[in-house]
């Protein structure tokens, strides 16, 4: 597979125009709970996904509506650039009954069936086997959609990660693998947990490709994706992606966490200058298919629509007692 | 859907049913094999995963040569991956599809903990009940041959715990087919709990598909003076014990079993302890933290007054299975003990 | 062996002991972490493993710094790998070492499962005593701040099912030093269940280290008139709800603190329900197939005849933690769960 | 590593004819168990090791009494190869008192503590980690015990596999990880379950030697145990050694199955001539390191001592009914 078939000039201008919007609309929303969070009415464990936009957004920007994304405990990023609704995610922030968990799920159980956001777990590598599954009934209903597992570093330590991987490529079921390697589980590095750092050569040994990718190069992840996505929809099996990115704010929480010292100072900035959204901002201003005004006029767009989020999340009201025993069991 | 009529006519044993005596008579084996079979034939979403299920043994005959019929692409044969395969199963649910996951020993689900109490029991909760997570999961418990402390469990106890989850635990051949297409049926997750012992047991079993509602026990022998609440293989043992029972020492139970425990039919059980006022447990798993608790402890709140003895429970010993053929005849409890209990709670 | 003599020493509170009030107070988090240093001091075979136990939090705190002063090697940061670490710490235990496993949330540990139940539990009575698992798995629970259904959960109740494991879940910093001490001094596989919510209460701690022997309660609080069985966190909420009990409905409460769970300090209980003849569990887990029905089955068995009303239960309902604080609210059981409950006993 | 610096004539006779009398012995003694078996007194499922010998014997003869074996439902080999009493053993399949588990493990739980025997496990995959535990042991006691984990292509399947290995390779643990790739687990292919047939190469992967071993030759896996254990024992880590070798009888029970279908009498047969014990004792023979004679001498005192083993198994008493409560846990 060659990677570099993707350029600025064979993109159409739409896609990369989409692809800047799901960016940012990530950001911005993450910026809004980083800004509300001190409230205390958000009273959920926020897990940020800043810095890593170009992943989720590269890859969902090559899936259709009825593809399939099962999320982590980092959800927000996923659920967004999948086309998870905004105004429900805010709402079940808050804990709200017009929450798109029905306030039962908070920041890492988020969910919109109609946009094929199976749902997100907090047990690190429990999505993957979920993925391979909805990619197995895929193929069992004859249907083309694509099934998608985002996770991070941490759960390749995970032996359902090696399980999901055998079974996937013994099948060619239609499933993407996209590794998230911030480097980080929660504070602990890489080199802590795993005595080698090329994550993606597993699929060779599972006889599937596997592509490292710079995961802050939206067009770069965007085009292993389109690759991946598209062998898969082909029914030619899976594929694993490891996106290298960086977790700008603590593990949990809206804060920076370099006060902690389990990394440095040089090492967040590094990063922050490869920011992925501003990098490519640049190069679309450069080459000319955005003007700085468009993107003050989408940035107010996304601005208004998460003011909106914000403003029906907040206002929207709690869920009554008697919702706690509801949704247990079908009862017929 | 094709459920939705089988359902609606779920056969509600309205307290005391004569058991069927129709002419066609399946094992509980096979049984098990004909729901399958039936689902796969009207439910294309329906397959069965497990190890060896596509095996010459046909998971003790439970999957007998399903595949010629249905292809491996159905019948599907798994890495020993046990986690893993789990949470693929789930996930095949969550995406619409109607897995009957198959676990030879219990044993081994120790291994799928993770998929089946944070994922399977919760995915519907978590999220509002905006998912559902219909996948039947077929685990067999056993004994005998010293098969040990690791190839023996039955660990159905655990899962009492786990809500969102639904228990079932059949004991005759008639009920473990409509129970198996109930849980087929069903849109949460089933844990269908089969034991071993009961696979040649015969009854009366229609051909045509039929389920049993969830959460509705069965009155298996009537009786006056003492309520034996008895779980999967412990019913034939009660029934055994009962005939001891009425013939020499004058003692009539009333045998209960509550066929599904989670949900569970509570009413049965307090009408009946409420006529007898005495009550034995029998269960197939482990004495302290298992399903006898439970039930006991639901007595001992909601027919309190009733109780006119202790309640006794046999189960097996708080210890791990031990191999030997010595001591497996000390550790498995049978009709004789509950023979014992009954006594001993008529005295008291 | 550097633990003998601390054993033979341990400290049994023969029935009713006023708390120590020395002025020497730590928080339980300090207990605990004071607990690992000197055992770390005394005996080079004890290590501390776990996700993050080097981490700058330190595990809330109770791991702090200790990798500073023993070093990495014995205060080892783990891949997220829970069932393959714990077959590790297990391994060690069998090889001679004394591992203390740290789970930052016990609901991770359900990927442990096999390695627990199938593995540690049974190494012991599986090769007839010839092998010894002595591993201490520190469990931590807690609430609040929606943490949902997969980072809340009080899983204990799943141990009480299991043979061959110790189940230890201390309510105080007194206790929770003593017992850790216990727990890493002992032969056996202990489940060791810390709620957050206890960590920052404060409590009298000798410097000098001491151990609780397993299986020996504690009177927290003498009364006459109901008992209150209370566990881990539910023991300072029996607290309030005694004083507002006695306080406003001269309602007399004696607390009692089972402290390890398995093995189990029936006696203790027994007693105080002789003398009530009524009774409350309080419990942080889930109502159904956990902790409080395996109690409530035991006096429903062994004081029957001095219950003078039925027992009443203050656990979690039956469903996953939900993550809206209005529901956590209604979730989440308080004193005034008990002081209504305790109400109720006295009514009937 | 090179791996052909074992020949005949660079090994010591002493060392050959251990080698030997290891293999012949466990032969000898599942043969035994074949003839007893129907007798129905020996009630326990046995999973025979007849055909697998070279690999017990292979591995274990480069072992100290003190290095730690972790073994598996198919333990029988393992045991004896590395010491374990064999008395003890037989009373153990036949559930007695004196059995090496005191008749509470029967064949698939077997223990023997002063030779090294730490225990085995009939959850597969599950004395991986165990072996990895043991190591780590060994180097923070400051031992030089190498801890040794055997297991079959089915525990290939395992995640527990993965983490194991994962830690291992990490710490740079005394461990060597001995998949005995017979092809089945129960009576599933190797292809049926892997989608690959290169079990050696995720060595690799984790940084650490990888071998594939005819595991038929006991030379061969003498050899390159030698060089796995030495490299453990120098504290340079972990090895993953794939021995290729094939059972003779059903995956449990005394007879053989091929009326089940799953598997060739042709694929039994080749697998046959090649008879690890049989091709060894042609190589002693025709190169002057034994003479038949000898071989007579030794399968007569090892028949003896399976004889001996035999009446005393069958001869002990049962455990009493109050052991059963016995074991479970210390009370003080
Ligand atoms: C099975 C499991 N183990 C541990 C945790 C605690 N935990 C939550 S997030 C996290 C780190 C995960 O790291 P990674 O997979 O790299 O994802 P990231 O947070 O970097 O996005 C850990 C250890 C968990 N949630 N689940
Ligand atoms: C975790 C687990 N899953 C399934 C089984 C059932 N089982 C027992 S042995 C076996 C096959 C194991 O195959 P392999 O690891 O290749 O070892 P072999 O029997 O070939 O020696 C299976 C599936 C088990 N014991 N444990
Ligand atoms: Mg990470
Ligand atoms: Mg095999």
């Amino acid at each position: 597979m060659r990677r570099d078939t993707i350029t600025l000039t064979n993109v159409p201008k739409r896609t990369l125009i989409h692809l800047y919007k799901l960016m940012l609309r990530i950001r911005r929303f993450e910026e809004k709970i980083v800004n509300v969070y001190c409230d205390q009415d958000m009273k959920t464990p926020v897990h940020l996904y800043i810095g890593q936009e170009a992943v989720a957004a590269g890859v969902c920007a090559n899936l259709c509506k009825e593809d399939y994304v099962f999320s982590t405990h980092r959800s927000h990023g996923h659920y967004l650039a999948k086309g998870g609704d905004m105004k429900r995610l805010m709402a079940e922030l808050y804990g709200r009954k017009t929450g798109c968990s029905r306030g039962k799920g908070g920041s890492m159980h988020v969910v919109d069936p109609e946009a094929g956001v199976c749902g997100s777990t907090a047990i690190v590598g429990g999505n993957i086997p979920l993925s391979v599954g909805a990619a197995l009934s895929s193929v069992m209903q004859k249907r083309k959609q694509v099934s998608i597992s985002f996770f991070g570093d941490g759960a390749v330590d995970e032996g359902a990660f090696h399980e999901s991987l055998n079974f996937a490529a013994l099948k060619g079921l239609p499933v993407v693998f996209v590794c998230e390697n911030n480097f980080y589980a929660t504070h602990s590095h890489q080199s802590k947990r795993q005595p080698h750092d090329h994550i993606y050569k597993l699929a060779k040994h599972y006889v599937m490709p596997g592509f490292r990718v710079d995961g802050n190069d939206v067009l770069r992840v965007f085009g292993v994706a389109r690759q991946a996505v598209s062998r898969a929809r082909r029914g030619n099996g899976p594929t694993l992606m490891e996106c290298r990115t960086y977790r700008w704010k603590g593990h949990v929480g809206p804060e920076c966490d370099i006060k902690l010292g389990y990394r440095m100072q040089e090492e967040l900035n590094s990063w922050m200058k490869r920011c992925p959204i501003k990098r490519f901002e640049k190069r679309l201003v450069n080459e000319g298919v955005m003007k700085k005004t468009t993107i003050d006029k989408i940035t107010r767009e996304i601005d208004l629509q998460i003011h909106d989020a914000y403003l029906f999340g907040k206002g929207s009201p709690h869920p009554d007692e008697n919702e706690l025993l509801e949704d247990v069991w079908n009862l017929n | 859907m094709p459920w939705t009529k089988l359902q609606a006519d779920a056969i509600d044993h309205e307290d005391y049913l004569p058991r069927h005596d129709g002419d066609r008579r399946l094992t509980y084996r096979e049984a098990i094999r004909e729901a399958q079979y039936q689902a796969l034939e009207i439910d294309p979403r329906v397959f069965i995963l497990g190890e060896g299920v596509d095996d010459p043994g046909g998971v003790f005959g439970t999957t007998l040569d399903l595949h010629k019929k249905y292809g491996r692409e159905r019948i599907i044969d798994l890495p020993l991956a046990e986690n893993g395969f789990t949470g693929i199963a789930i996930g095949a649910a969550i995406a619409g599809m109607r897995p009957i996951l198959v676990h030879m020993r219990m044993d081994f689900l120790l291994l799928s903990m993770d998929q089946i109490v944070n994922h399977a029991s919760k995915w519907r909760y978590m999220f509002g009940g905006r998912q559902k997570v219909p996948v039947t999961i077929r685990a067999i418990i056993g004994r005998g041959w010293g098969s040990a402390a690791q190839h023996s469990q039955s660990l159905h106890g655990l899962f009492m715990h786990v809500p969102g989850l639904k228990l079932v635990m059949p004991s005759s051949a008639y009920d473990v087919k409509g129970l198996l297409l109930s849980s087929i049926a069903d849109e949460d997750p089933v844990m269908f709990v089969e034991h071993r012992w009961l696979f040649d047991q015969g009854d009366h079993v229609p051909e045509e598909m039929y389920t049993i509602p969830m959460g509705k026990g069965r009155v298996v022998r009537k009786g006056t003076d003492v309520t034996v609440l008895a779980i999967s293989h412990m019913v034939p043992e009660a029934l055994k014990a009962s005939k001891a029972l009425e013939e020499k020492h004058r003692i009539s139970c009333e045998i209960i079993d509550p066929r599904t425990l989670k949900p569970l039919d509570e009413k049965i059980i307090i009408n009946s302890v409420r006529k007898t006022g005495r009550l034995v447990i029998s269960d197939c798993g482990w004495n302290t933290g298992g399903v006898s608790g439970v039930l006991a402890s639901l007595i001992a709140e909601k027919a309190f007054s009733h109780l006119k003895a202790p309640i006794r429970r046999v189960c097996l010993p708080d210890t791990p299975t031990p191999a030997a053929p010595a001591l497996e005849d000390a550790f498995y409890p049978s009709a004789r003990d509950i023979i014992n209990a009954a006594r001993l709670v008529m005295r008291s």
